[in-house]
């Protein structure tokens, strides 16, 4: 994080990353972008603005609606010294390429005995809240958390948006990453204002596997990521009239996954709320709760909440959406919860 | 054709008509992405031309000039899209999702993700020995998904009821057919399955409804699938808001909307009179209007029954 | 269970599931079976055997290799009110045809509102233990239990194989039915005595969804399913002898999930050692951890203890692959170091 | 082919050697699934003598042909299959997971899944301007499978310097061809993606060549990917230890074996002599059983190294 002398601006999340992606592919011969409608269109969600006219059409690769065709074809490229940054559109569409993402992506380098490397971003839409429904509105951050092999990073703002793709294409390992829709500052989506925000011109790099205190507090930790985090922050604030000081942790990556920072922030407030827009069982929010389970679980002296869905698809319209999302009320709910 | 049309164009201005003062796609009564058919009604018309009940259909993103011509009803429809509890889905299927089950009718978001179940719904039919067959419909952009690829082959071996329509509007989102297909004619790569292909031009809904009528035969006789690729066009944006500025075709669009042009042969050869056009015209409106009506009467769901409905 | 008077006699697991096919494809015409070699052949692991000489090419149909293909069929057919039972051969295949799992298998019923059903089993084989190495040899079942809108069960003895393969056909929804090769009772693998048990010939059901005390005990509750079940039963034998008393629960059911059973266990003993041989991280012993931190941490006396693939891609040599699989010898150290 | 015959026939007997007396896949020296490619040397052969170093190979399951031809290291390769320190992987990949960077080889046990990875070597070699090409082999079976038919699109529509090799040994585990595939060749398939397809039957090495040195060429001067089906013999089990029951042509194997019947074809035209043929094969057996002494010399993996390379 050299950069905060440098001169800053305020940018959306979208051209963060857009941003990031150009001066890797400046400073680097090798790195490229391959996916559906991220050339002259500049991608669905904007991830690639801008990228097709700098560039040119042999360096920003419109694709075939063909996932595991040209995910494959990034791992190859990747295997022979590319740094490929590849779009899967939506990640509710990681089905049709999760062979090539589990099985080969994120293994091949553990089968060679460390001899092959792949180093390749996989970047996808995440998020619901605009009735998109069951097939365009999922996280799924947790499904490919609980596979061996890949980083998985998932930015909140702007700042880390940028600094998380620079390290993201500069790190030798395959990276998933995993960017909210709602969070991306779109002019044609509902936004949070923290979606734009201060970002430095030039070239920097934040650190994957590093969690973030995105706010201080002593009563109740909320341990959480992506858009929640935006919305936990707007909750910390209003409930600071109230007399209760919220900690918000951003976890940032998921994979690594900064433990310490979790532990030490529950060990100084002792109550946890859990916030993940992902689905609740079997993913990151049991996960969080079975990190202090098996340290420590008299750190606790309230039981864990976790806000999820829970565990149904996301339905269309919009007061079934809103009824299974984790919105600012539910989590300032969850957080009296805790205090009560 | 009109029917269809006077339905998405009134879905369009329904669904722009409250999204404003800031553009907003998850705003307003319909909201959500919005991906329209206009202009591709020949190819809905002329396939559905020759379904009954008991039919199937699978359609993909793009559904309403299907569901429309088989037969889907419009208020249920309309209703869903305005994510209303008498919609089709109660609410919780959307645009994208449309199923009616006595219709035997259903979409997905997912590209090419309809031919498997296509084959299966087939499979079934053919199990039972019924002559009902079931349709696949995909862009020519999802003709280059693996899915397409194993439906075909299973369809082929197994000789399964399945009429595969690929819709071939020259785009996929942004990125044009020649910039995603490696070949000019989807109805060559039926050859690969052994199985007859062939290409429809001109959008030309006459064409389009006696291939449709030789693939029907075929496959209610037990003669197997076939493949069907018809050269359409998107009349309008891949979804509702996009702007379209990677579109090179735009000033050649209007003059190819096939409603204008196929009345106006109707009307040459004597088959209707303008008037008779009007009425048609007029007959749609009313009935989108009370579809419209019933959907914005009708009550939303509670922000608990997102619970139901996950296990039967 | 109402089959506990009929005669019994002794079968593998692999026995049991394809006789549970065989009774209910007498009972109900609608039910048939697909997959790749599971016809002539009769299973890659037996989970289809003889059924094709009773049934034929019509009823138990082999397929190509076309995962997305005959899966998307059997969802269709499933639409249309028939019962298909289709294999995907191993587990680790998943990833080429998830889409058709998890956003139409699992979702349908639920876009639908209900208004459609699909009542299908999706049978795989997972586990490893024989050196298949890191794309054979996968469990996988913490992530089909994240993702909502099918029902998971894992077997792991004969006489649950039969009952739950029996209920998962005559349930409604779709249901995905994952098996060990080590427990199938194989002639060409390694084998515990477990995998060949006493099963009633008749038809019966086991609920799904009711986890089984496979053994009581007072000192530590072990929390697991499949193989490791055969494995913590074996441990708990041989520490009865060092005097401590070591309960197992076998989950059988992942979705749905029986939290009762779980937390009774742990209330009485304690102490919770979760084995399981899926990954660690973001899985089933972060969700069996987490159920006990969300409802009352003071019920733990120690931390709780998590024995699984330490998120690793699974080995080829024997050395290495049991050096992260969760092993007698690795249960047995993890129970005393609860009771240190 | 003799080297990797006697290879695989001494691997054959290795691999069996110590399963019993209870026959278990687990047990032995060398553990798990193994899928021997006696029979379809004429494939890996005719095509690996138009390949030089900085070509790539991705190979399927039954990789040890090809893994010779191209010149992996026999006694890495062995030592890999045993599960050494010193093998290709140390240990962590097997038989079926075999890296060999130098000489740009891979192979993988998911089905066809290989082929898109060889067409991201072969967008890398043509972005750099290289003149080399990655070849990407898969079974009959395997043509079924989605990837394939995404990747050969991708190829085509690239223009990429790939050759895709479909070895046809009729068989899919126990599922014959016609049981697998609605088309006679997968050549018609090629047709498809505008690619030049071409079948060699009868396992025919010399045709083989022929066929390979064409594509190979093409792929080298930019012309873009080329499609080989070679219809091959799977001499034994699908994996050691498969009874075959299901196997109807087995009487016809023993004749069909192409290294006799080559090798009676260069005796007659002089090409070669009994007593020459007999001195490669002594050649190969001395470097096959050094192989085998390396990898059972070479050390075990300590339990813990497990741990390592899960990232760079
Ligand atoms: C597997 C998958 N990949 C990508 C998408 C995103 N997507 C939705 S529609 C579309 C374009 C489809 O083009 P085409 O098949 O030609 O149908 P059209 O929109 O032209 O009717 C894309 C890429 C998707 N829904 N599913
Ligand atoms: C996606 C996937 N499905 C199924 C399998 C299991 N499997 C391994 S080899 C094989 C048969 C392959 O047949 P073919 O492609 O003809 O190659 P061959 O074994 O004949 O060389 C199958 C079904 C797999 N490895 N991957
Ligand atoms: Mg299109
Ligand atoms: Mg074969």
């Amino acid at each position: 994080m050299t950069a905060t002398a440098a001169p800053t601006r305020r940018i959306t999340t979208a051209k963060a990353m857009a941003e990031a992606i150009a001066l890797e592919m400046r400073a680097d011969p090798d790195v490229f972008v391959m996916g559906e409608d991220v050339g002259a269109y500049g991608g669905i969600f904007g991830s690639t603005t801008d990228l097709f006219a700098e560039f040119g059409a042999d360096r920003v690769m419109d694709t075939p609606i063909s996932e595991t065709g040209f995910i494959g074809a990034g791992i190859g490229a990747a295997v022979e010294g590319m740094r490929p940054v590849v779009e899967l559109m939506f990640v509710d569409f990681y089905g049709v390429c999760m062979d090539q993402i589990s099985n080969h992506m994120a293994k091949i380098h553990y089968e060679s005995g460390g001899g092959v490397k792949v180093p390749m971003v996989l970047m996808s839409a995440t998020g619901a809240g605009y009735s998109d429904a069951a097939q365009h509105s999922q996280c799924l951050w947790g499904t490919f958390a609980h596979l061996p092999g890949m980083k998985v990073v998932v930015p909140s703002n702007p700042y880390d948006a940028k600094g998380l793709m620079a390290s993201a294409i500069q790190d030798d390992n395959p990276v998933i990453y995993l960017f909210h829709k709602g969070g991306q500052g779109l002019v044609w989506m509902e936004k949070n204002p923290r979606s734009i925000a201060e970002v430095p011109e030039d070239r920097y790099t934040v650190p994957i596997g590093e969690a973030a205190v995105a706010r201080e507090g002593s009563d109740v930790s909320i341990v959480t990521l992506s858009l929640s985090v935006q919305h936990s922050l707007d909750v910390a604030e209003e409930l600071e009239g109230e007399g209760i000081s919220v900690e918000v942790v951003d976890l940032r990556s998921l994979v690594p996954l900064d433990r310490q920072t979790v532990l030490d922030s529950v060990a100084k407030t002792g109550r946890l709320l859990v916030v993940d827009e992902d689905y609740r069982s079997f993913g990151l929010s049991g996960e969080i709760a079975a990190i202090v389970a098996e340290t420590d679980p008299t750190m606790l002296s309230k039981p864990v909440s976790r806000l999820a869905v829970p565990d149904v698809p996301i339905p269309y319209a919009r007061t079934l959406e809103y009824g299974i999302l984790p919105t600012r009320e539910k989590i300032a709910a969850a957080v009296k919860g805790l205090m009560a | 054709m009109v029917r269809i049309r006077q339905y998405e164009s009134r879905i369009l201005q329904e669904y722009h008509a409250d999204k404003s003062p800031a553009w907003d796609i998850g705003a307003g009564l319909i909201p959500g992405e919005m991906h329209l058919s206009a202009g591709q009604e020949p190819a809905a018309v002329g396939v559905c031309a020759h379904l009954g009940l008991g039919d199937a259909i699978t359609a993909p993103h793009r559904p309403h000039h299907f569901a429309l011509a088989h037969g889907v009803d419009m208020n249920a429809m309309t209703a869903e899209i305005y994510g209303r509890t008498t919609g089709l889905c109660k609410g919780k299927g959307g645009h994208m999702h449309l199923f009616d089950p006595e219709h035997h009718f259903s979409c997905s978001g997912i590209i090419a993700q309809g031919y498997p179940v296509a084959c299966g719904q087939a499979l079934a039919m053919k199990k039972r020995g019924t002559d009902r067959v079931a349709v696949a419909v995909a862009g020519e952009g999802a003709a280059n998904q693996g899915a397409f690829h194993e439906a075909l082959n299973l369809a082929a071996l197994w000789e399964l009821p399945v009429i595969f329509i690929i819709e071939d509007n020259d785009w996929a989102i942004s990125v044009p057919r020649a910039d995603s297909t490696a070949n000019t004619s989807n109805a060559d790569r039926a050859a690969g399955y052994g199985m007859p292909g062939v290409r429809v031009e001109d959008n030309d809904v006459e064409a389009v409804f006696e291939a449709a009528g030789a693939a029907v035969d075929r496959a209610r006789a037990g003669e197997g699938p076939s493949l069907i690729e018809i050269h359409t066009l998107r009349l309008w944006g891949h979804f509702e808001g996009d702007a379209q500025a990677y579109r090179t075709d735009l000033d050649t669009v209007d003059e190819r909307d096939p409603i204008p042009r196929y009345a106006a042969v109707l009307v040459e050869n004597g088959d209707l009179t303008e008037a008779q056009i009007d009425d048609i015209r007029a007959t749609a409106d009313a009935e989108v209007d009370a579809a419209i009506q019933h959907a914005i009467a009708s009550p939303t769901p509670e922000p608990d029954d997102a619970l139901d409905h996950v296990f039967a």
